[in-house]
């Protein structure tokens, strides 16, 4: 079985390379994308399957004894993130050839799309810190094609903001990785906790504090989030579906990787403190703002306080909640966006100011959005309020009331936003002046593809909630694996 | 790592801190290239120091060969992003003729609105309820 | 046999590195910019075939040896190239001379309808 | 050998000094370019020479390399005087 | 010059990049040089002819004067006096339409101290096809136009007689190969 | 239990997923599942008074005690037969209501789907699955009130609710996790069969109440029912005045018996309940519109209910059952009687109201009966149930706050006396000033008689109310076997018609003639006044645009939209994290370090400096570029010296190709630098550059010094000739050993040159486009492959 490691990187990445040798032939692009996604998929949920089965799957490349290979580890954890994460890209895959001025869109779309894919897979089953820093490279730059796709002013603008300081992001981690390997002499993430834990205190302190700025800012933590919001919404659609789903949660995997694997005994009151203001800081912008795409945006930077939170309460069951909280929120955000890009594409706009009465065109569309959103807001019975009872059980249970609290207000808050985006853009009056307005379930009909994919996300985080029980369990098991380093050192070297 | 080369590390990572902290992108460049510099040659001095080149067959103590590997991985890696980044400017430079980074429009939006006071998107509806 | 080969190597290096330095002065000494490239340019391409014919002498493996020739013939190559570009590039930049030339046939054709650029030399017509 | 290394050494670290005051000092591209063109060229014979004293076949590779870049690179300035001019 | 003297050449370049004869390295060259040939199948030079004696020629001729203008120029840097220092720019009008002649007489004379291509001129294409190209050369220590372009047509016949176009092989060739 | 919920979530999902085709049948198809589980709870209902509870548990996430249980007892049933029974009549009644409308289906499923989560609430026994039907009902009855969402103050009230009940019920998320967590108990049942206690147990209770108060609209939170009233009629009629403000009823009542001794509880509960009934009352003294009267009515009477329930004593908790049933009845009848007059003189407005006696005898009387049972006036059942609360509260066995609830609640029932003749009359009398000349008083001549169907449900439920009242023994004795699931003791309990002359009635008396008077006292002053919006619903307002406001200035604050303020962010991050590891003792590694390796070394070094400092004074970008590239060459020197060969190659090559690229794009850009930004002196620039220097530097040198382990590159050395056969050892790692990395890189290299020629291309297009647009259309300018392929030809 570990040999389908490989092929999770290397299946989408050649058809990167194909789709770019097709290029002048968008069917072509798309059979050679869906079915590189789709094999991706299915490999993860095989993998998931077996690993779950018969516990971590290792694959060193090359042959080489795992001690000197770079290696590819997939736990539950990973392939747990991996099954979601791919799910998703290809959700959103299929959504974005659903839209239909995807002609006028580059044909750069696809290679990049798949070279994403490639990237987002070899960073959650790297197990090999420069192989984690080339894979995000690899994620990054397929972030920054697509982030930039149609060239735009606002594209250029916000592009710059995102790629500048990704880039910074870059060195800080290849800097991190680079003066771990100086301290400790491998790169090997099952040899590293022992090394690591020889070192005197300052420098593990250092070297901890590198890689969590590294990917604090890509998961978008305060104080480093400030590019998120405004890059975000510029990007077309479902691309920003994608990266408000995935790409900011493969930042808090990272996280939870380095944080339980390489420095198990930090002390993380900063990061208690740190979750806090994140969470307060993205819903209060989220408040303040009056465009569906922003507020969404806003609400990324809100909910990864709550995974950091998970994270910084420590321990098998905050990082079992937190990868619930994981898994039930990649879905749930892809489909908030995914919705607002259908209101997007019937009316133009984003703008709350601009856009009313859409529960009135379409109500299917209307429950599409409520869902997700209240399940955002983590409210019963969907698979939100479950993230949200998992991490705060735990915290009260930490006795750790402040930040209970914090979560607490900052979830009604979060329902304040919600509302007002579904006050704003789905309740009222339809604008009279839209005069091809189409209305009742004439909307959906028009976007089919869009609209059926979008239904598909909305019915996972659905079947989240109602099998949250096993999935429960299964993050259990995954929490188990992700915070033994001895047991992933064992598995890695037999 | 000998003394001069840390403080060859910091001075680029210095230089190239000032000029990313600028609004022209040409700057902001730059001063990534020169970061981007400091990070290599950190990369390379985190292995033991100089030595032979690791050739078999030569003479001599050998260097580690594995930063230099690293190295020749992330200089490509940025090389490639720079020449993105310049590819984003050149863009710039056809949509507004200069390379200077604008403040998004949004935040300054937020901004002039919450400098007016009492603004029009207070609670939906005041005259609701009893 | 070998004391032959290093003589003509060290006369080699030091014609080169005369070469070399000439060039830099020429730099100085001379009136405009196209003056310079004469001078700099094309002794400082001659000057690096003789140190690397010298050192040609000095490494007889085949595998240096081979990356050296081709250096000196990509020298030949190159060498005449770029300097016509540049040369190139800043007249049609309009640099001129402070002191006119003598003899401009260029300035004459200017503009003559019945010659298109070749070589690339688009810059008039765009 | 060594000696002529050394006088080589000289006359080549002269010439590179002067090259990049002219470098420094002069007023247009055409002739920044110029310097450039030299600087490299000096560099390349310091390789050289480096290659001819050491008879260690290392750098050759270097020399073929740079040299196609420095080719590169006064095409690039060229095109770039050609647009900007001088 | 035949269809396969591009590839073979730069085969051989790529070896002595390698400075190897090896199976791979043999087998990784044809196949970068078949990619490169592929993608730049509309780069081609015209057929020519090659003619040994005449490159040796042309070889040995254009060392010599490499030498001499050389050692011209270090006088001039060394002792420079306004006769020296006088330049201009002389155009001469080829005989040959080839483009590659055209390009060696042109490195030619750009490789050589005190001369300098600045410019090539193609004349719009006459009814029997292209007309050849006009070099505007900048001379350093110019005195004598005449003499330049007298010196730069003989360089073109020197080519000439290496390298000759196919389909344009003519008997004139051989004449101003006597001039030289 | 659960089948009989998950049909009316299946109901509710088939009438909305109906849209328009629903519009017809929803309504009744919808009565269906409520009506399926009342005829269940009367099947039931022997079984469960004899003491035998039915209990059914869906295990969700056990984990973390999520489990959906469910369990009927007396109390649970009583509420059930409420919601159901209600909650049939008012589909029913709906059905005449709105006539034909497209969006009967979405109403319809909204209301069955309200249904089943009030069941939900009245029959967990789950802690958390309390709340999961507690916030499920808050978002129906969000949407139910913003139905009309046309309307903007009804958005703005759907807000208000969802809101306050939404901030009520994560307080009492909160509570309810701290009690499973103190009492170590998943269920109701085991925390009153071990109760916990402490203070985060009373810390949980106050937060649980909090959510209560909410809930049930009780001071301070009491603002948002009225403005629910946006809804339509039949809707507040069941969602807030017969059950859903209930649920805070619920949950006081389930936990007060076990609870109530807790610190502050009594406390609370008075305080809130008593200013809920008093303020209530006032307001609803000044309202015209008589739902709206109702609805500040419904505040005051839940005030009531909370108290009695609240208390915990045998007495009062018996007494405040029948309450909650003898209010679900008659306040659900007024409501649906406004509903009836609404629909059919289109105003609610009691200034505009006359005639309507003769015009809608029914209504008329069944306003009267259901007004007779809220100002608990014999023999309606209003009168029997607050006889025995005040009865209760007489044998006051709980000291000051027992005596401070008999006050307050006498207090509010004269009050309750006075509003409820106000409304009575303000519907049914013939005195009728207008409000102005628009809005003149109506004309009962031309009224239309309602559908005897539409009267039906109203007239039935004020019936039931003196039905009740008459039966008050048998009633009494099944509330008692009812009441003991809540608290043993009131086993023995009854309820009597008439009980005699004893200290309550004549209480009770002085209360209706009190009520009386103030009435008649006031009538002048009530009659024309129109209240404003309340202060609470001011502040609430104030609160939220404060934080809405206050967003937007933080957000100003935190979002500048400034590049490089973001990146002085990251950076000043960067150099305080290394800063803190240097602080907390990395230098220490630090071992005496050579200061250089060669000469050479020293020497590529400054150069390197030197013109990486001299990029900064650059005031051209041509300048800044070569330096740039020259600073990469002498980088290339130090590798050179380091014994990386490959690696200055490298250098080399890249340092050129991004000069070459660079001068590509600045040959584009004007050459000369503006000047530097506004947004920060220089000082503030410099100061984070030396920080991020200095700091990286120190911890570098720190972290190299303290190497524990030989590198893994001495395996790759050992294996590189014999396994890998390659003589390079660095290029053996690059395409051998860590080949993966280089696939990576590979990748990146071509999906940026991918990102370089869209951009490219994207801007070409535009070009080409502004071209067109200027009528200055021209090919696109040749690139330097076609000038090139041009040369050759």
């Amino acid at each position: 079985m570990s040999a389908l490691l490989p092929l999770l990187v290397g299946v989408p990445l050649l058809g990167a390379a194909c789709s770019l040798a097709v290029i002048r032939s968008r069917p072509v692009q798309r059979v050679i994308s869906v079915v590189c996604s789709g094999s991706v998929v299915g490999i993860s949920i095989a993998l998931l399957i077996d690993v779950d089965r018969n516990g971590t799957e290792v694959a060193s490349i090359g042959g080489w004894p795992a001690e000197i290979a770079i290696n590819l580890v997939a736990d539950r954890f990973a392939t747990l993130m991996l099954t979601i994460s791919s799910l998703m890209l290809l959700a959103v895959l299929v959504y974005a050839m659903g839209q239909r001025t995807d002609h006028e869109r580059s044909r750069f779309f696809h290679p990049a799309y798949l070279a994403l894919i490639g990237g987002v897979c070899g960073a959650f089953l790297a197990g090999d810190l420069f192989n984690l820093f080339v894979w995000f490279e690899a994620l990054l730059i397929a972030s920054y094609v697509l982030l930039t796709l149609d060239g735009t002013d606002d594209q250029i603008r916000s592009g710059t903001t995102y790629v500048v300081l990704n880039v910074i992001e870059s060195f800080v981690l290849v800097t991190g990785v680079a003066l771990i390997f100086a301290a400790t002499g491998t790169l090997n993430m099952a040899v590293l906790p022992e090394r690591l834990a020889e070192l005197p205190d300052g420098i593990q302190l250092g070297l901890n504090l590198l890689l969590l700025i590294a990917f604090g800012l890509k998961a978008a933590v305060f104080p480093l989030y400030s590019w998120l919001p405004d890059s975000y919404p510029a990007a077309p659609s479902p691309v920003s579906a994608v990266f408000a789903g995935l790409l900011t949660k493969i930042g808090v995997y990272a996280i939870i990787r380095t944080q339980t694997l390489l420095f198990p005994d930090t002390n993380r009151t900063l990061l208690l403190v740190i979750a806090g203001l994140t969470m307060v800081v993205g819903v209060v912008g989220a408040i303040a703002q009056s465009d569906m795409k922003r507020i969404l945006s806003f609400h990324i930077v809100s909910q990864i306080g709550y995974m950091i939170m998970g994270v910084a309460l420590g321990g098998v069951v905050a990082i079992t909640a937190t990868i619930f909280y994981m898994v039930h929120h990649i879905p749930v955000k892809t489909s908030l966006f995914l919705v607002e890009g259908i209101v997007e594409r019937e009316t133009g706009t984003s703008s709350l100011s601009k856009v009313s009465g859409m529960a009135r065109r379409s109500g299917p569309l209307a429950a599409l959005f409520l869902i997700p959103a209240f399940s955002l807001a983590g409210l019963p019975p969907f698979s939100g309020f479950l993230g949200k009872t998992a991490v705060v059980t735990e915290g009260l249970q930490q006795r750790s009331w402040w930040i209970v609290a914090v979560a607490l207000a900052v979830s009604l808050m979060t329902l304040i936003s919600m509302l007002k985006i579904w006050t704003g853009a789905f309740w009222g009056a339809p604008d009279p002046a839209d005069e091809d307005a189409r209305e009742g379930d004439g909307v959906l009909r028009h976007h089919r593809l869009m609209s059926a994919v979008t239904g598909a996300v909305v019915t996972l985080t659905l079947a989240i909630a109602l099998f949250a029980g096993p999935i429960y369990r299964f993050c259990e098991r995954a929490a188990a694996d992700a915070t033994d380093p001895l047991a992933y050192a064992l598995a890695v070297l037999p | 790592m000998s003394v001069e080369q840390a403080l060859l590390i910091g001075l680029m990572a210095g230089a190239g801190t000032y000029l990313a902290l600028h609004r022209t992108l040409t700057r902001i460049i730059l001063g990534l290239g020169l970061l981007g510099n400091a990070v290599n040659l950190l990369i390379l001095t985190s292995g033991d120091g100089p030595g032979e080149p690791p050739i078999i067959g030569r003479e001599g103590e050998f260097t580690d060969p594995i930063p230099q590997a690293l190295v020749l991985t992330a200089i490509v890696i940025g090389f490639g992003v720079i020449s993105f980044l310049l590819a984003m400017a050149y863009r710039a430079w056809t949509i507004d003729g200069n390379d200077e980074v604008e403040d998004d429009i949004s935040d300054r939006q937020l901004a002039d609105r919450a400098a007016e006071t009492g603004d029009a998107d207070t609670a939906p509806g005041r005259e609701g309820g009893s | 046999m070998s004391a032959v080969v290093d003589v003509v190597a060290a006369v080699l290096l030091l014609t080169g590195s005369g070469l070399a330095l000439i060039a830099a002065i020429g730099l100085f000494r001379m009136p405009d910019t196209y003056s310079r490239i004469h001078v700099a340019t094309k002794p400082a391409t001659l000057a690096v075939v003789c140190t690397v014919g010298a050192a040609l002498l000095r490494v007889p493996d085949l595998a240096p040896t081979s990356k050296l020739l081709l250096a000196v013939a990509l020298q030949f190559w190159t060498a005449p190239v770029a300097s016509h570009m540049v040369g190139r590039a800043a007249h049609s930049a309009g640099l001129r001379p402070d002191e006119p030339w003598v003899v401009d046939d260029l300035a004459t054709i200017e503009g003559d309808a019945g010659f298109s650029a070749g070589e690339g030399g688009d810059a008039d017509d765009r | 050998m060594t000696a002529v290394v050394w006088v080589c050494g000289i006359m080549l670290g002269a010439a590179g000094f002067l090259t990049t005051i002219h470098v420094i000092r002069s007023r247009n591209l055409a002739d920044r370019a110029v310097g450039i063109d030299m600087l490299i060229a000096i560099v390349l014979n310091s390789l050289a020479v480096s290659i001819a004293f050491s008879q260690d076949d290392l750098f050759a590779a270097l020399v073929l390399i740079i040299g196609l870049l420095a080719f590169l690179g006064s095409v690039t300035i060229a095109r770039y005087i050609e647009e900007r001019g001088p | 010059m035949s269809r396969l003297t591009t590839p073979v050449f730069l085969l051989v370049v790529w070896l002595a990049v390698w400075g190897e004869v090896s199976v791979v390295n043999v087998v990784s060259g044809i196949a970068v040089v078949a990619i490169v040939s592929l993608l730049f199948r509309r780069v081609q030079p015209g057929r020519h002819r090659i003619h040994v004696v005449g490159l040796v020629r042309l070889l040995a001729v254009f060392v010599w004067r490499l030498l001499t203008s050389s050692a011209n120029v270090v006088l001039t840097v060394l002792a420079p006096t306004p006769e020296r220092l006088r330049s201009g720019v002389v155009g001469v009008e080829l005989s040959d339409p080839s483009p590659l002649v055209a390009t060696i007489v042109s490195d030619a004379i750009s490789l050589t101290p005190g001369t300098l291509t600045l410019e090539a001129r193609f004349p719009n294409p006459g009814p029997d096809g292209p007309l050849p190209p006009t070099l505007f050369i900048h001379v350093l220590g110019l005195d004598d136009a005449e003499a330049i372009r007298d010196d730069v047509q003989r360089l073109e016949a020197l080519v000439l007689s290496a390298i000759t176009p196919n389909g344009l092989d003519r008997e004139a060739a051989p004449d101003r190969e006597g001039g030289s | 239990m659960i089948p009989l919920l998950i049909a009316h979530l299946v109901v509710a999902v088939a009438c909305l997923a109906a849209g328009r085709a629903g519009a017809r049948w929803a309504l009744p198809f919808a009565a269906l599942a409520p009506a399926a589980t009342f005829v269940w709870l009367v099947a039931q209902a022997a079984d469960v008074l004899d003491g035998d509870s039915p209990t059914s548990t869906v295990e969700w996430i056990p984990e973390f005690s999520l489990t959906i249980a469910l369990r009927l007892d007396g109390f649970g049933l009583l509420m059930g037969l409420i919601v159901s029974g209600i909650g049939v009549l008012v589909l029913l009644y709906s059905t005449q209501y709105f006539g034909r409308r497209d969006d009967l289906g979405r109403l319809a499923g909204m209301l069955v789907g309200f249904a089943g989560a009030m069941l939900g609430i009245v029959w967990a026994d789950g802690l958390l699955t309390l709340f999961v039907f507690w916030e499920l009902t808050s978002i129906t009855s969000f949407l139910l009130i913003g139905f009309t969402d046309k309307v903007e103050a009804a958005r703005a009230a759907a807000n208000r609710a969802f809101l306050v009940t939404g901030a009520g019920g994560l307080c009492l998320l909160a509570g309810l996790i701290i009690l499973t967590i103190t009492g170590d108990a998943t269920t109701i049942s085991e925390l009153a069969a071990d109760p916990p206690s402490g203070t985060l147990t009373n810390v949980a209770l106050v937060l649980l109440l909090l959510g209560a108060f909410t809930k049930s609209a009780q001071f301070p939170f009491h603002f948002w029912l009225p403005g629910a009233m946006a809804a339509p009629t039949p809707v507040s009629a069941y969602l807030h005045s017969a059950t859903m403000v209930k649920a805070g009823l619920v949950v006081v009542a389930r936990f007060a018996p076990t609870f109530a001794a807790e610190g502050p509880w009594r406390w609370l509960i008075v305080g809130a309940g008593l200013s809920s009934l008093l303020l209530g009352g006032v307001r609803a003294m000044r309202q015209q519109d008589a739902k709206l009267a109702l609805a500040h009515g419904t505040v005051s009477q839940l005030g009531f209910l909370m108290v009695l329930l609240g208390l915990g004593t045998s007495a009062a908790t018996y007494a405040g059952v029948a309450m909650l049933l003898a209010h679900a009845l008659f306040k659900a009848a007024l409501f649906l009687c406004v509903g009836v007059v609404d629909h059919e003189t289109g105003t609610r407005d009691m200034r505009r109201l006359r005639g309507l006696r003769r015009a809608l005898p029914i209504v008329a009387a069944s306003v009267t009966v259901a007004a007779a049972s809220m100002a608990a006036i014999p023999p309606t059942f209003g009168f029997v149930a607050k006889e025995k609360a005040l009865d209760g509260l007489l044998d006051n066995e709980i000291g000051a706050v027992g005596t401070v609830a008999l006050i307050g609640i006498a207090i509010g029932s004269v009050l309750t006396v006075a509003y409820t003749i106000r409304i009575a009359v303000g519907l049914l009398g013939d005195d009728a000033p207008g409000i102005d000349v628009d809005h003149a008083p109506i004309d009962p001549a031309s009224l239309h008689r309602p559908k005897p169907a539409f009267v039906a449900v109203p007239a039935l439920l004020a019936v039931s109310s003196i039905v009740a009242g008459l039966a008050a023994g048998p009633v009494g004795r099944w509330l008692a076997d009812v009441t003991t699931s809540l608290d043993e003791k009131t086993a023995t309990k009854e309820l009597k018609l008439w009980p005699g002359v004893n200290e309550a009635l004549l209480l009770s008396t002085a209360i209706i003639l009190a009520g009386v008077a103030l009435w008649w006292f006031t009538r002048p002053s009530t009659r024309t006044v129109d209240a404003r919006q309340s202060l609470a619903t001011d502040i609430y307002d104030r609160l939220y645009d404060g934080l809405l406001d206050g967003a937007r200035r933080t957000t100003v604050l935190t979002q500048s939209g400034s590049l490089p303020f973001y990146l002085a962010v990251v950076l000043t991050t960067l150099a305080a994290a290394l800063g803190a590891a240097l602080i907390a003792g990395a230098t220490d590694s630090i071992a005496s370090p050579r200061f250089s390796n060669s000469a050479v070394e020293f020497v590529a070094v400054v150069v390197t400096g030197a013109l990486a400092i001299a990029v900064l004074a650059a005031r051209t970008r041509f300048v800044a570029a070569v330096l740039l590239g020259g600073s990469g060459y002498g980088l290339a020197i130090v590798y050179l010296v380091q014994g990386a060969p490959d690696l200055a190659i490298t250098q080399f090559l890249v340092e050129t190709l991004t000069i070459v690229v660079f001068l590509l794009v600045l040959a584009r850009l004007p050459s000369d630098f503006l000047p530097a930004p506004a947004w920060a002196p220089r000082i503030a620039r410099i100061t984070i550059a030396v920080a991020v220097g200095a700091t990286m530097s120190l911890f570098a040198l720190s972290a190299s010094g303290s190497r524990t382990a030989p590198s893994a590159g001495e395996a790759y050395v050992a294996l590189s000739e014999p396994e890998a056969g390659g003589r390079n050892v660095v290029n053996v790692i690059l395409v051998d050993f860590r080949g993966f990395d280089t696939f990576g890189e590979i990748t990146v290299l071509a999906v940026a040159g991918a990102g370089v020629i869209n951009l490219v291309r994207a801007a070409r297009r535009e070009q080409r486009r502004k071209h067109i647009e200027d009528g200055t259309d021209v090919a696109p300018p040749e690139t330097e492959v076609d000038r090139q392929v041009g040369a050759w030809r």
